[in-house]
């Protein structure tokens, strides 16, 4: 089922996300992390240009949460540094913009409505302007029909749309996105990813992605990570992904590029799971 | 209503009002019986009245200049004049050998048969001693057991004292409680007696005023002797105690306001000795500069 | 109040909407709860008489007694009078204590060095007895309201500022990361999250509060205070007035009771912040 | 990738979960769930029988959190009754476990193997017997190694294996699942479906799983159900998975019935985006 | 408590183990700490002198003056003895109050008929001063320990309550939800989920109950006490020894901080409720 590009339909063309928004690149030079004793991250080196599209791969609880979290500032590496366009990161700021893992985040008081102007609102954008933001987004991600409602009346997908748009209407230059499309059914799944797309190439922001399916990444990214179990996990790979977009990912590229995808993170996931005492016969 | 008390300053009066600090009791019937009857305004005075829960807070406002004078029993106020050396008692306005008195349970009819005495800190601890003193008891025979008032009449109800040495409505109270009334603090010499107070600095400009409120109080302690009914509707209005018990109290008390005599003083230094021997004082202060004796009849012609 | 147990059924916190609409269930429930009230007052009177009778007037009032004594208070004035000044200095004396607890205590709750400075004299303060200050307030701040009204203040500043700070802390860690992402600064964190997630902490510090504050009335009002149920309280006591004694403190339950019912309608609408009451 | 039967190491397959446990049918009667005025789902009859293992898919957000939520008794239909075995379900009981898609079903001041022993504990096992149980399950999913953690020290896939391994090691006759494997990377995601289908063929419970995974669908399920775009959601269709286990995901039955699902679903999605202002390109 | 500011970067919830270690940034700052705590000090001498000096001694003792009181009280033994009475009734009262308190809370804040039947007692005695009820006490309890700490109990058992109620109300659903699935009774799950969810309100509401304990102190002790330090500021009070008043107010400040500092540290292992203090 090939897919073109996408386009939201009405009036969101014409409000388009601040085109003049630059995305903001950034270095991770031998970022170690963790907690206590425990060595969740290991000298990580990565160097993302401004405006490019990453995707982070890798097995359960290897890291990649832990890592995006010291990118966007909350966690301090133990050691290494990261810059954004130069500057260390020494704490959050309205550059980095993060869709967390766990709708946790949603502010449980506020409408989604209010949740998505949250950030435009604490950066004083006027109030017309705040709602114009927050009905292109609200539309962009199908809730619309919900915006006056609190997150806990929502389904656990739509919270996490929700989360999106709230990122997306506060215009980072770098947006790191934690399994955001995770509880999503693949139709609903394929119309975010490519209003990502569209977003990511009007705004030219930054994107680091992460998930767990490997033709989602094969379809957004511009390079695609692959990290090694944990503990003391690292980059294990990088790939290039040169297909012409708007991608297909049944074409015969992305196919190749998925199977070796696969292969390089299920060794990393088998050597993950004996260490748990767990095979995966016939593989 | 008896919200009157704090705004019955006379209009044309000249000057600052003088405060005047008393305790919530019948014991300051001439002050609430003055105030009500605007015999202050009468004498050309501006008096503010102030109650407190305790005379004691009525004469350590006086340290914190909240009043100017004040009303409140001898025994508790000579405690107060360590920290407070600018009190100046002017003159006395009431005494009485009625007002307290010791209630014991039934079966107890005489000072001997006591094992347990119940009292409060103070006035009332005193006057015990000074009670088995005089029936010739050991004090170390006799166990002392501190409590609050209202308790006490319980206490001894219940047995866990054998009789209390209170001031009214305490014995009453007892009484109605089913206790026996064995004597009062007169039979063996002793009397409760209440000062007025001023505050030294405020005397000193002054006199002429606290002169008019000693001629005040002489009249409305006369009125109060002759009158109890007037004054306990005083004070029922006043201070929100029933006309009943104002009376009943009214009528224990002699209502006379005079000068220090010479009995007095040696009571006073014997009341510092005990506080001496309680610990509650370190050693006995000099009270002469504090107590103005001849102040009242050289300021207060007699009628 | 419907969400108690554990498995009835509509436990699922439902939306405002849908909780506010007055179903046929809530109807039945709102009957037994009023069935079960009275009730309760019938019994709590029940026993009252009993302990009453037991003790004898001179210790306990009865119910009747009671009653006569506070028809007799209300005739003349004096109750309402009482009820009224009272009322007005547990009300001023509270609200400043949570007017000023509240910002207090996020602030303590989320900046080290705030709480780091104000701490040890909170945890020194919030000790002493206030009878302990009833001298230095008349000096203060007069024989006049402000005084009694700095001693209610007093004891019920301390409750919201703890109850506050132990909202502030405990802010979700999530919800911190993502409002400073969005560019939230510090003292928008502080106003936008913290004090959202704190708030029913706050209102049952408020609650708290309130009671501290019933309780200090006696304290406050046996200073220069010819008025207030806790002057009523100490003078009858005094007096061994036992049924006025205990007019005053029905009235004073009852009035407390009538605070909390009204607190609890007002902060109805802090309902999506968590506030369950 | 071709898998067959998966087998867990070492002693687990001694103390195999409780093999006399049977499952039990499920009866869902005209089932009607309101919030409020809101009707997310309307008239749902569907029969389950006995240890079948059903996979529930449907956009996001139509509900079927809501759908499980009343199987599990926590939700009381507005109309319409749930059966189990014949008895009308009136509140949560220890027949029916529940997978929450939301990982603060764990309790927090446990540790994962606290956590896991809860329900056995709870039904007064002994402790030999719990601990031995817990190991079981803790290998099952690969957190031996963190057994003594707190949920909040675990990455986001970690926590939901160890809600699954919690339910599991309760032994229901019904394990209602939303969602499990959707934080998981695909070979992890692969290695517990396999130990779920072992499971579920040797206890013999019946499962009803939640998934937008539609290959995850038709390997595990007996039965899929696809549910309409809410609101006023019911169950569309039901198709009936004949391919005999182990499955493969690219066998030429299971591409068929992934294309007709698809499609399905697809036009669910839409109807459901449309209302919202979303059009989906190309298909 | 480094848990504060919501930017500096260890600020997400590391596990116990990490926060427990002794690391270089900990030792600076519990230096800095300790600089605070004694600079806070001085501070309140060198307000409390001015103010001293400005009141004069008859109102407010200074602090030689009550340093100098203080070691006479100690020389005779009076202020150990009184500091070792009214700790023993405070924490009797408290432990009391929190142990029946939290378990009454528990139950009233998940069992609807449990609250229905006891909130209307709790509302209107929660709001009744502990002096109204000294008599009685006396009456009921002897002259002894028991109604002291009776009165002191009832102080803080309303406190712990409240928080507990407001703990138990806000368990999360799902907690709930799961638990019962799991096959947990009711009384299971009082046990196992709602209570562990409330204890971070049960700690709350133990450290105010504390406060409360103090504050009644003086009012427990106006009764039949010959020690202690409430019958220290009561009697000194009254007898216009305004350094033991002082005294006592100092002392009784002292011991709450320590007396909750000690608490602090007593419920450090339950940080994995969610304990922060
Ligand atoms: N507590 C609630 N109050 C009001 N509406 C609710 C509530 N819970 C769910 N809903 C609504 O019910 C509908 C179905 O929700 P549900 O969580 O069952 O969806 P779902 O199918 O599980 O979606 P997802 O795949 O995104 O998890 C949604 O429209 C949601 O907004
Ligand atoms: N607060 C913490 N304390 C201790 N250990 C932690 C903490 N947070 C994460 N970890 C550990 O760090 C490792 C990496 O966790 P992280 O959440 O980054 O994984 P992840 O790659 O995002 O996994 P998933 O795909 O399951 O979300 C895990 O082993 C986890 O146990
Ligand atoms: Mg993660
Ligand atoms: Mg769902």
């Amino acid at each position: 089922m090939p897919l073109t590009t996408a386009k939201s339909t009405g009036t969101t063309t014409s409000t388009a996300p601040a085109a003049g928004v630059r995305g903001a690149a950034l270095d991770l030079d031998a970022v170690t992390i963790k907690f206590g004793d425990f060595t969740a991250v290991d000298s990580v080196d990565v160097s993302v240009r401004a405006g490019e599209f990453i995707c982070l791969l890798g097995p359960s609880g290897c890291g990649k949460s832990t890592l995006i979290s010291a990118i966007a500032g909350f966690e301090k590496p133990a050691n290494g540094r990261i810059h954004l366009e130069g500057q260390e990161i020494r704490g959050a700021s309205l550059d980095v913009g993060m869709v967390f893992q766990s709708s946790e985040a949603l502010f449980d008081w506020l409408t989604i409505r209010q949740n998505i102007e949250y950030g435009p609102k604490m950066r004083g954008v006027a109030k017309k302007e705040r709602q114009a933001l927050a009905d292109e987004f609200l539309s962009l991600v199908g809730l619309a029909h919900c915006a006056d409602q609190l997150p806990r009346q929502l389904s656990g997908g739509m919270r996490q749309r929700a989360q999106i748009a709230r990122v997306l209407a506060n215009e980072p230059r770098v947006v790191l996105m934690d399994e955001p499309f995770g509880a999503l059914d693949a139709q609903t799944r394929q119309v975010m990813q490519q209003e990502l797309d569209r977003i990511w190439r009007t705004s030219g922001c930054t994107v680091i992605f992460v998930t767990h399916d490997i033709d989602e990444a094969i379809v957004l990214a511009d390079r695609i990570l692959v990290m090694t179990a944990g503990p003391e996990a690292t980059i294990k790979s990088s790939y290039d992904v040169d297909i012409p977009r708007p991608r297909d990912e049944a074409g015969d590229e992305a196919i190749a590029l998925h199977r070796k995808l696969r292969e390089d993170i299920g060794a990393e996931v088998r050597k993950a799971l004996q260490g748990q005492g767990l095979t995966q016969e016939g593989s | 209503g008896g919200s009157g008390a704090g705004k019955s300053g006379a209009t044309g009066a000249s000057g600052d009002p003088i405060r005047i600090g008393i305790g919530i009791d019948a014991a300051y019937a001439p002050f609430f019986l003055a105030d009500k009857e605007g015999m202050f305004k009468d004498a050309g005075l501006k008096v503010n009245l102030v109650q407190f829960g305790r005379g004691g807070d009525a004469v350590q406002a006086i340290a914190g200049s909240q009043v100017d004078m004040a009303g409140n029993s001898d025994t508790t106020t000579l405690t107060l004049l360590k920290q407070n050396p600018k009190l100046r008692a002017l003159f006395i306005y009431e005494q009485s050998g009625k007002y307290l008195k010791v209630v014991a349970k039934p079966g107890i009819t005489k000072a001997s048969q006591i094992k347990k005495m119940g009292v409060v800190q103070g006035l009332s601890d005193y006057m015990a001693q000074k009670y088995f003193e005089a029936n010739k008891i050991p004090l170390d025979s006799v166990k002392f057991v501190e409590a609050d008032p209202s308790s006490l009449p319980a206490l001894t109800k219940k047995g866990t004292v054998d009789a209390y040495l209170l001031w009214e409505p305490w014995p009453s109270n007892g009484v109605k409680l089913g206790l026996k009334e064995l004597t009062d603090t007169g039979s063996y010499g002793y009397s409760y007696v209440h000062w007025a107070v001023a505050d030294s600095t405020w005397l000193k400009g002054h006199e002429k005023e606290a002169a008019k409120v000693a001629e005040v109080l002489t009249k409305a302690a006369k009125i109060t002797a002759k009158d109890p009914d007037r004054a306990a509707a005083a004070v029922e209005s006043e201070a929100k105690i029933k006309k009943a018990d104002a009376k009943q109290a009214i009528e224990l008390v002699d209502w006379d306001v005079r000068d220090f005599t010479a009995k007095d003083t040696k009571s006073y230094d014997e009341q510092m000795k005990y506080f001496v021997d309680k610990g509650t004082l370190k050693k006995a202060l000099d009270i002469k500069p504090n107590i103005l004796t001849g102040w009242y009849d050289e300021h207060v012609a007699k009628p | 109040m419907t969400l108690a147990e554990t498995k009835p059924a509509p436990a699922r916190p439902a939306s405002d909407k849908s909780r506010r609409r007055g179903q046929k269930p809530n109807m039945t429930g709102s009957l037994r709860r009023g069935g079960l009230f009275i009730v309760s007052i019938v019994l709590g009177l029940v026993v009252w008489q009993l302990v009453a009778s037991h003790f004898g007037p001179a210790l306990v009032a009865s119910p009747s007694e009671t009653w006569q004594g506070a028809a007799d208070l209300w005739a003349d004035g004096t109750l309402w009078q009482s009820i009224w000044a009272s009322s007005r200095r547990i009300f001023i004396g509270w609200a400043l204590g949570v007017v000023v607890g509240a910002p207090l205590g996020l602030l303590m709750g989320r900046i080290t060095i705030v709480r780091e400075i104000l701490d040890p004299y909170i945890e020194f303060f919030r000790f002493i007895p206030p009878i302990a200050f009833v001298t230095l307030a008349i000096i203060w701040f007069g024989i006049g309201e402000s005084s009694k009204i700095v001693l209610i203040f007093y004891t019920s500043v301390f409750v919201v500022i703890i109850n506050t700070i132990s909202g502030a802390v405990s802010t979700d860690e999530t919800k911190l990361r993502a409002a400073a992402s969005l560019g939230a600064s510090k003292s928008q964190i502080l106003r936008t999250i913290v004090l959202p997630s704190a708030i029913p902490h706050i209102v049952t510090g408020a609650r708290l509060a309130m009671g501290n504050s019933f309780l200090t009335i006696v304290s406050a009002e046996i200073v220069a205070a010819q008025e207030g149920l806790g002057a009523l309280i100490w003078t009858s006591r005094n007096y061994g007035h036992i049924d006025w004694v205990f007019v005053g403190i029905i009235v004073l339950g009852a009035l407390g009771f009538l605070f909390d019912r009204v607190l609890r309608v007002c902060v109805r609408p802090l309902r999506r912040y968590g506030v369950k009451v």
